[in-house]
């Protein structure tokens, strides 16, 4: 088959599936409720183009494919296409793409059975997928920015789908400004390429960026960088993600783990060749990346709600991702990605179908009269035991539980463990001492990501159901269109790791991922790291290291929340005093934002500052010059006594004037 | 003789300003303009000079005098303060005196009758000013004559007593 | 096509159509009458938008022009001249294809005095095509004065509660700079008369150009110029008539007003400033886009805090055109692109939202947006095409909004003459305050549960609303995906222009390079050609060579 | 008589000063209406001396219907005096103010 | 002078003064007729149909050569015509307004038409006069009549106190006025314009003295066209007369005012400190005509310093002083004339019970467009048009005066006519909402006046008003050739043709 063709149909397909699900039932009332037509359509037009993906990957014979569709703009240097390429990073990119995608739409077949807004559910992520697929596939800054936007669009319609609740919709705000203040950066990044190169063409870009003067590289990465930490939530742009959670849940799993915020690390991997030439900025990448891991990690261990502990978990797992970045091992960040993709997808999941369980219970409590407005069915308080009600969440989310937490042989082991392994070899190699920190920091994140995994599986679905009258109130478990998707994507989280096992294996021979994006991703150590540039024993120690840390910590986890339950959160904020405070008050974050940010800017300078400077200051110069004119007509006025004696005056005044001037004055 | 009769003219111009009775002030510029009646004669405008005395002094005065009786008018009040309108009023009077005295006593000091005595005789002559009044000056007599009915008509319909 | 005096017709149809509506009684005749007229002349001018063809003009000389003789004395060559060019025709084509969708949007709005707020608006129409189509500065002045009545009285008789005020406002404000201009002006014809004794008195933009008009001179001709277009745009701190105006109108004014009647501001600057001036322009294109990127950020500031949904969007139109100036005065061809890119992009999307604003006030008679809250459940229709046109106008790539934002801070981010990158740095973060202003307006208006019965009963858009929308919404879609159409029109009219300004500056600079051995004779006159002096003057003309007048 | 032409302009002068004040002075409305006639009696003295000191009729000639409009302005200022007294029982023109500012 | 060859020339020149005399011999009739019954319905149409067959003269003298009758007392052809024309179209028009007017106030006297006709006379021979003589005694035969037509309605206290400051301040501009000629005469020893300019000023005592005189005589007609700060009685005498004679007063006079004002600045003064005496002036009389009409709440008063700002407009022009900037006076004053008349016009009919009158504010006629449009809507026409907006007339005649001042090198002075005219946007466009934006149930003044019932409506007088309207519109398309037109009449052969006399 044309692999133009292809691309196209990859592309608008689901941009079809978006039209249809999206206008049909706006004017058409009935239409609203086929969901059965929405549903397959929906569905349909992200599994296809992931089915024609695969045929693509598997025909690709490692000559990229630019695809042209017609001119965007023309004006002065300026000459932009409608242009996509096919190349192994879009490729995988596209895959995990419409693949999670395709998996997540099928699973929210079910979970959104009965919502009202099920049709406007369905075009927002057809539409969403649309614009995932031109950031990925993009040949040019410009339309990877049209994806970049469009899928902020996508989470900002998501976030706040359940609109009558305005918290959501605040939320959903939140979300498309902070995403908005990194697209600043993305646009300035723009301009000063363009300024310089007088394109926007990946292929300009990769071939003349590096030879630009350091001082533009620094800037164009660092601008690039900040762009990437609004949509992939770094500090400080991350508050939005947590919030975020108040979409749908399969929102959730789809855009705000698995794909969405993952495309800061395609940016920056895309233009990885300009990064590698900013030495200083990549210090700045890892350190940020470091430092959000922790940090998220640390807000994770303190959530009840289950959303939001994923959320953080996101956060602390992109923040790893941009570790990886940082010391140039773009196709860890990539590989990362996948595998994330894959169990956070499945955690995001499972919360939903445990939350739809205990929305179950909700209602069944309240049919039974008990009073349910303070009843929260994602608080993991009043959960508890859940894996005997609903089998098939409580296994996928456990064996998710034990990827993300990096226990040997599931795929976030590999991934993290060579992330970990990249920092490392970077200061031993390399010899750059913030690799160190970075490790380090890595290390301990590990640790905190097994204790709380551990701890929001151990609280949701082990010990007693915390709900009133659990004996007679049972939770249920979901639909097969629900639970299907959560075994594909816990094999995929058991399986994905395999596709880049560690240098230790093969010498480096069997990381599939590494050899098929090429060293192009692999940044300046990876590459000779293949042949192993740290001694193995060391590797070994390190990878021993790191999964004994991940056991450990799992299972002390697991007997502290079995022992106690939610009341080992007490003793974890007695022993930490002040700094768990800090960690379950988002380190401040968020007040900051809200009382110092927002709020001197809306309140402080638009709302008392510049409203009121406009209508009295400069409106009232305005107006003041109106009244002058009228209060000096009005003193004016005052000369016309209605005395004629001394109209007379005013005469005879004008007179000696008019002399004055004529016979003296001229 | 000049002299004469601008000091007595000048005198009788501050005597109309100084009068508070408007009979007082009609008098005397009554004898003011007998006065200029005869510098017009010092300057051989005779002519003039006699249709002064008739028409100024003898029919517009006397219509003032007659208006003055009919409306039984009598001295106004005397205004207790000076008002600074008023000072300002005499300023500027002063002001104008001194530009006007500037502009035409400054390097104008030729003679009258610089030409002959006759010819000085002979403009001010009626017999010339008559031939010139119905050649030249002819449009504007007949236009003079419209203005003085119109001011006949205007003034009877202003002050005449209607029917209504 | 081949219509005659096709230009002057897509002018003056209007016109036809307002004495009509006079003649007739019934309010259903005369809107079914401004409806005709209104898509009739916007099917010519499409005709007109055929019938040009860029590639022709080169050189940026308008095209289907219509020109009289002159229409003053021989001494004065002031005449009636129309034509169309690239900068002109894609605002010809808005201001005719919002003729139909102003007309439709007062379809049931207006209640009263419809014969004469058809007349007035159908007036309107030919003075703002009209300045669109002048190349004759008089000419010009004329249609943009002729703007300013209609529109008074559009404001003062069917506008809201304050809307005499208003009326006073918008035109007093806009009458002190244009009465400026035109002393510019007239100055300016004379200038050129004085430059070159063989020319008389004119005000041909063409003859005009070829003029290079010393610096000094220039910059208070600029200044003039400048000061009445930035009072149109509006500029910061001349804004303050725009909220007003915007709220106090009724639906269509507002429309017509954001839509068209900003634009004759930045349109001016564009036709007039920077060609005629440019060594002016390019001297005060730092101050200028300085105040226009204060413009950006302040206007976006005071519309966040705007509880009024209407002054909202008001306010938006201050900051967005500060998008344009900025354009105007980078000199690049990107930027310069942009800037008349977005003029429509502005009109289209702000006129889309004005609309939607007016058919919620039609329906609750509130433009508070604390009345509101919740609509997306009542009316899904108009909230869709609300929203669909906050993304556009917050500038969301693959709609209109952002193909000009684009290319204006590209071409100003490269642009030599203002060579500042903060200034390009503080005008982008316009597009993050847009989205904080608009998203608001949204989450008030649309979000959260119906509380208020009185909104909980509202009628969705009707086909009427539907149909005078659709055009908007897939344009702002077609202007997004596919502007190239549209840009192609206007580049070469923009790479003549950007290419006088620079042969112009570059002449100017030269003329009045440091003084050399004839400087005396420079003295005596300093801006005419060697051969003026073999030329005998009479003594007019010696007089207005007098440089210190 | 050897009297220098500006002793006869600057008489004139005086007397037509002399009128301006009493415009300016005086209450009484007829009273105004005389000063401003002095004003011009002064005007005619100035035009009759140019006229003798040229030669030249013509400023007799406009004296002659400065005479007439005179008595033209009087008539028809004393019919308006009359009528203003009429309405108002006065002549007093600091009391004629009904129209100000 | 030979008289027999005098009287000859004279019958010869009877032609160059036919309007004058078909105008006074008419008046003469019309007053006859009054003798016998003074409110003869047919008399105002006696004098329309005078002034009618005069204008029509005059229109066929327009294009004739310009030349000088009545032994040099006075111009004729082109220029003269222009300004007798429109005289001869304010009289008529003022006539007609006048009709309903007066009847309903109960003082349609015959003799008034009468007066207006002589009033018509004066005008005439001070607009084409081309002697001191008969500017004199055109202003004086001119203003005589207008004391009397301003204090007509005698019963009115407000009418008769107008007469009495008109007269007053009148008769004492006139004693400069005169004094100024004496002057002028004295340094010059001639009466007639061409003369004047061409007299020796040998002594510096001369140009002293002459100087001088120009100054007082400037005064006497800044007086009459109420340029600042010889504008005191204008607000008062506009008030207090009646309507369509104020519009009369504010037009004709103008008219005949300034055509003979520039008849001497172009004929008589050499090119030189007058340029800034009456640049000073402008700047006082838009200042003050602008802003002080801001605060007026009556709209004939705000007619009056709005007719006071326009003098100023004008006078920007004389004080450019070319060819080009006299033309476009003329041309100012033609639009000028249209456009107040028909404001004044407007006033005089909707001035009846309770309403706007003299004592009465702007506010008691509220909404009043919508009842009565044909008024609402020429009104709206003057309104814009007295601002200058286009495509009025009175946006060409701004251009007109405006174009040639800034050629002139006078563009401050220009910068501060314009900004003054938006200043006047304010107060015209005030008139024009308190007719059509406002509601009539609104307004406290307007609800009270209501109670009078509504103006009554006159056919022939709104059609005059239609006429002024649409006359105002149709410039847009004249306005070039007018212009042109005028410029014509500067010709430098006009100026040679002018060159005898005396």
């Amino acid at each position: 088959m044309d692999s133009e063709l292809l691309v196209r149909l990859i592309l608008l397909l689901p941009l079809f599936g978006a039209v249809v699900n999206g206008l049909g039932p706006l004017f058409v009332e009935q239409m609203r409720t086929r969901e059965g037509w929405i549903g397959t359509l929906g569905t349909a037009v992200v599994v296809v183009p992931f089915a024609l993906t695969a045929y693509l990957f598997a025909t690709f014979d490692g000559t990229p494919v630019v695809v042209d569709f017609f001119t965007w703009m023309e004006a002065g240097d300026l000459s932009l296409q409608f242009s996509y390429l096919v190349d192994e990073l879009s490729l995988i990119m596209t895959l995990v793409v419409t693949g999670v995608g395709g998996v997540i739409h099928l699973y929210s077949t079910g979970y959104m059975h009965g919502d009202s807004g099920y049709w406007r559910f369905f075009a927002y992520l057809n539409l969403f997928i649309f614009a995932m697929l031109n950031l990925v596939l993009a040949n040019n800054l410009p339309v990877l920015f049209l994806g970049w936007e469009g899928v902020g669009l996508c989470s900002y319609l998501l976030i706040g789908f359940w609109y009558t609740d305005l918290s959501n919709s605040a939320a959903a705000n939140k979300a498309f400004i902070v995403n908005r203040i990194g697209d600043f950066a993305f646009l300035m990044a723009m301009f000063l390429l363009f300024s310089q190169l007088g394109s926007l063409d990946f292929d300009v870009l990769l071939a003349e960026g590096p030879q630009l003067s350091q001082d533009v590289l620094n800037w164009t990465v660092l601008l690039l960088f900040i762009g990437a930490t609004g949509k992939s939530a770094q500090i400080p742009l991350f508050v939005w993600l947590p919030d975020a959670m108040a979409g749908p849940t399969p929102v959730s799993a789809l855009i705000h783990a698995a794909t969405m915020v993952t495309s800061g690390l395609y940016l920056l991997a895309r233009m990885s060749e300009l990064v590698l030439a900013a030495e200083i900025v990549m210090a700045v990448i890892a350190i940020v990346g470091a430092l959000t891991a922790i940090m998220a990690a640390t807000i994770a261990i303190t959530q009840n709600d289950i959303k939001k502990v994923l959320a953080y978990s996101t956060v602390s797992q992109l923040g790893y991702m941009f570790m990886a970045a940082g010391v140039g091992a773009f196709f860890v960040s990539i590989f990362h990605v996948l595998t994330h993709a894959f169990f956070k997808g499945c955690l995001f999941l499972g919360s939903g179908s445990v939350i739809h369980s205990m929305e179950h219970v909700e209602h069944e409590l309240e049919a039974e009269g008990h009073d349910v407005s303070d009843f929260d069915p994602q608080d993991m308080r009043t959960m508890g035991g859940l894996q005997q009600y609903m089998p098939s969440t409580g296994w996928t989310y456990f064996i998710a539980t034990l990827a993300i937490s990096g226990i040997p042989l599931l795929a976030g082991f590999f991934s993290k463990d060579e992330i970990l392994f990249k920092a490392f070899e970077y200061g031993f190699v390399g010899g750059a001492n913030y690799a160190w920190f970075v490790w380090g920091v890595g290390v301990i994140t590990a640790a905190l990501t097994a204790f709380y995994m551990a701890r929001s599986y151990y609280l949701t679905f082990l010990g007693e159901p915390r709900w009133p009258d659990a004996d007679t109130v049972h939770a249920h478990e979901s639909s097969a269109s629900m639970t299907i998707p959560l075994w594909i994507l816990a094999g995929g989280s058991a399986v994905t790791g395999y596709l880049g096992l560690p240098a230790v294996i093969a010498d480096g021979k069997l990381n599939w991922i590494h050899h098929y994006l090429g060293a192009d991703y692999g940044g300046p150590v990876a590459e000779p790291s293949l042949a192993g540039h740290v001694p193995l024993a060391l590797e070994w120690g390190l990878i021993g290291l790191s999964s004994g840390i991940a056991v450990g910590v799992f299972l002390y986890a697991r007997s502290a929340y079995l022992a106690t339950g939610v009341a080992f959160d007490e003793t974890l904020s007695a022993r930490f005093g002040g700094l768990y405070q800090t960690w379950s008050d988002t380190y401040y974050w968020d007040d900051f934002y809200d009382n110092v940010v927002v709020d001197s800017l809306i309140n402080g300078l638009a709302r008392r500052g510049l409203a009121p400077f406009d209508g009295r200051v400069v409106d009232g110069i305005v107006n003041g010059v109106a009244g002058a004119a009228q209060v000096g007509s009005g003193l004016l006025r005052r000369l016309q006594t209605g005395v004629v004696q001394n109209y007379a005056l005013a005469l005879v005044l004008g007179v000696v004037l008019v002399i004055g001037l004529m016979v003296f004055g001229g | 003789m000049f002299f004469l009769l601008a000091t007595l003219a000048v005198a009788a111009a501050v005597g109309m300003l100084v009068s508070r009775s408007p009979v007082a002030s009609a008098l005397w510029l009554v004898l003011n303009l007998f006065c200029v009646a005869g510098l017009y004669l010092t300057l051989n405008a005779s002519f003039i000079g006699v249709i002064q005395i008739l028409v100024y002094a003898g029919a517009i005065m006397v219509l003032f005098l007659f208006v003055i009786m009919l409306l039984n008018l009598s001295a106004l009040p005397q205004l207790e303060d000076i008002q600074w309108t008023q000072v300002a009023a005499f300023a500027v009077g002063v002001v104008i005196l001194a530009q006007l005295l500037y502009v035409t006593a400054l390097g104008l000091d030729v003679p009258i009758e610089p030409v002959s005595a006759e010819t000085a005789a002979e403009v001010g002559d009626a017999r010339l000013l008559g031939k010139e009044l119905f050649t030249r000056y002819a449009l504007h007599v007949e236009v003079a004559a419209i203005l003085l009915l119109a001011a006949t008509v205007g003034a009877v319909m202003l002050a005449q007593r209607r029917f209504d | 096509m081949d219509i005659p005096y096709l230009t002057s017709l897509v002018i003056f149809l209007p016109t036809v159509g307002a004495l009509l509506t006079l003649l007739l009684r019934r309010a259903s005749a005369i809107r079914w009458t401004a409806l005709a007229t209104t898509t009739g002349t916007f099917a010519l001018s499409i005709v007109l938008f055929l019938g040009y063809d860029p590639a022709v003009s080169t050189a940026g000389a308008p095209q289907l022009m219509d020109i009289s003789a002159a229409w003053f004395p021989d001494a004065i060559d002031v005449k009636y001249f129309v034509g169309v060019d690239g900068l002109s025709i894609l605002l010809i084509l808005l201001t005719t294809l919002l003729g139909p969708i102003v007309v439709l949007s007062s379809w049931t709005y207006i209640d009263a005095k419809e014969k004469g707020y058809y007349a007035l608006l159908l007036l309107l129409q030919t003075g703002i095509t009209g300045v669109f189509a002048s190349f004759d500065l008089i000419l010009f002045y004329v249609f943009f004065e002729l703007t300013l009545i209609p529109m008074y009285f559009i404001i003062g008789v069917w506008g809201g509660e304050n809307r005499i005020y208003a009326a006073i406002k918008f035109v007093l404000y806009t009458l002190v700079g244009s009465l400026l201009m035109l002393v510019a002006i007239l100055y300016l014809g004379y200038e050129a008369a004085a430059v070159d004794p063989g020319h008389v008195f004119t005000t041909d933009w063409y003859t005009l150009l070829e003029y290079n008009i010393p610096a000094d001179t220039q910059t208070w001709l600029f200044a003039l110029f400048a000061l009445s277009f930035a009072i149109k745009v509006p500029l910061f701190p001349l804004h303050t008539w725009l909220p007003d105006a915007h709220v106090q109108a009724p639906t269509g004014g507002s429309v017509i007003l954001a839509g068209v009647l900003l634009k004759m501001g930045t349109y001016g600057l564009v036709r007039f400033c920077l060609p005629l001036f440019p060594n002016a322009a390019q001297s005060w294109a730092f101050a200028l886009a300085a105040l226009a990127v204060v413009g950006i950020i302040y206007g976006a500031l005071v519309a966040r805090a705007q509880p009024d949904a209407k002054k909202l969007v008001a306010y938006s139109s201050v900051s967005h055109l500060g998008f344009v100036v900025l354009g105007i005065f980078a000199f690049t061809t990107e930027a310069m692109q942009g800037a008349v890119i977005q003029m429509v992009n502005h009109g289209i999307s702000t006129g889309a939202l004005f609309l939607l604003v007016g058919m919620l006030y039609e329906r609750r008679h509130t433009r508070r947006m604390n009345d509101y809250g919740g609509l997306a459940t009542s009316v899904p229709i108009l909230s869709t095409l609300m929203v669909f046109s906050v993304l556009a106008s917050a500038g969301l790539p693959g709609l209109n909004g952002f193909v000009g934002e684009f290319l204006i801070l590209l071409g100003s981010f490269k642009s030599t003459v203002l060579d500042s990158v903060a200034l390009v740095a503080l005008a982008t973060t316009g597009v993050i305050l847009a989205a904080v202003y608009l998203l608001y307006m949204v989450y008030e208006l649309f979000f959260g549960e119906l509380t208020d019965p009185a909104n909980a009963n509202l009628a969705d858009v009707n086909a009427r609303e539907f149909v005078l929308m659709a055009p908007l919404v897939l344009l702002m879609l077609v202007m997004g995906f596919f502007p190239q159409p549209f840009l192609k029109q206007t580049a070469p009219a923009t790479t003549f222009l950007l290419d006088t300004i620079e042969e112009k500056h570059a002449a100017v600079e030269a003329m009045e390079a440091p003084p050399t051995a004839d400087d005396a004779a420079r003295e005596a006159l300093p801006v005419a050609p060697p051969e003026a002096a073999e030329v005998t003057l009479d003594p007019d003309d010696l007089r207005s060579f007098d440089p210190d007048r | 008589m050897e009297v220098a032409l500006n002793w006869y302009l600057a008489l004139g002068a005086v007397l037509f000063s002399i009128g301006t004040l009493g415009v300016l002075f005086k209450r009484n409305a007829i009273v105004v209406l005389m000063s401003v006639e002095l004003m011009l009696n002064a005007v005619n003295l100035t035009l009759v001396a140019f006229s003798q000191s040229m030669g030249d009729p013509d400023g007799q000639l406009l004296v002659f219907f400065s005479i007439a409009v005179a008595a033209a302005e009087a008539a028809v200022g004393l019919a308006i005096v009359i009528a203003i007294f009429r309405s108002k029982v006065t002549v007093d023109i600091n009391e004629i103010n009904l129209f100000k500012h | 002078m030979e008289l027999a060859r005098a009287f000859s020339t004279m019958a010869a020149d009877l032609p160059a003064i036919f309007s004058m005399i078909v105008v006074s011999v008419v008046g003469l009739v019309m007053l006859t007729v009054a003798a016998f019954r003074s409110d003869h319905p047919s008399i105002p149409w006696l004098g329309v149909a005078g002034m009618v067959v005069a204008s029509a003269w005059e229109l066929f003298q327009l294009g004739t050569e310009p030349g000088t009758a009545f032994f040099g007392a006075i111009r004729v052809g082109g220029y003269a015509a222009f300004i007798n024309l429109l005289v001869l179209l304010a009289g008529i028009a003022t006539t007609i307004l006048s009709v309903p007017y007066l009847h309903r106030l109960k003082h349609d006297y015959g003799e008034v038409y009468a007066l207006l006709m002589y009033a018509t006379v004066g005008m005439i021979l001070l607009g084409s006069s081309n002697s001191m003589v008969s500017i004199f005694v055109g202003l004086e035969t001119m203003s005589v009549c207008l004391y009397v037509l301003a204090g007509l309605i005698r019963e009115d206290e407000g009418a008769v106190e107008a007469a009495l400051k008109y007269f007053l301040l009148g008769a004492f501009s006139t004693g400069f006025f005169l004094y100024g000629i004496a002057l002028m005469y004295g340094a010059t020893g001639t009466m007639y314009l061409p003369a004047m300019a061409q007299a020796d000023l040998a002594t510096a005592g001369g140009t002293l003295l002459f100087w001088a005189g120009v100054a007082l005589f400037l005064i006497g007609f800044l007086f009459k066209v109420s340029a600042a700060p010889f504008h005191m009685w204008t607000p008062d005498v506009y008030q207090g007369s009646p309507t369509p004679l104020t519009g009369y007063m504010s037009t004709a006079s103008k008219a005949a005012a300034f055509g003979s004002l520039i008849l001497v600045l172009y004929y008589a003064l050499p090119a030189e400190r007058w340029t800034l005496v009456l640049a000073v002036v402008a700047v006082i009389t838009m200042v003050v005509g602008n802003v002080m009409a801001l605060s007026q709440a009556n709209v004939k008063r705000m007619l009056a310093y709005s007719s006071i700002a326009h003098a100023g407009y004008i006078l920007v022009a004389l004080a450019a002083g070319t060819e080009a900037a006299f033309a476009g006076a003329l041309f100012y004053l033609l639009v000028y004339t249209v456009m107040n008349i028909g404001a004044f016009g407007v006033m005089a009919l909707l001035e009846w019970d309770g309403r706007e009158g003299r004592v009465q504010t702007l506010d008691s006629l509220a909404g009043i467009g919508t009842d009565r449009p044909v008024l609402g809507v020429t009104m709206v026409v003057f309104m814009f048009s007295l601002t200058g907006f286009p495509p009025f007339g009175g946006f060409f005649g701004k251009y007109a005066v405006f174009a040639p001042a800034v050629d002139a090198g006078l563009t401050w002075l220009v910068l501060i006519g314009v900004l003054m005219s938006a200043v006047s946007g304010y107060y015209y466009l005030r008139v024009v909402y308190v007719f059509w934006m406002q509601d009539r149930d609104d307004v406290v003044d307007a609800r009270q006046a209501s109670l009078g019932g509504l103006p009554p409506v006159s056919r022939t007088s709104q059609g005059v008003l239609v006429v002024c309207a649409v006359g105002l519109v149709a410039m847009a398309f004249f306005s070039g050739g007018l212009i042109e037109a005028a410029t014509g009449f500067f010709d430098a052969s006009a100026m040679a043709a002018a060159g005898g006399g005396g």
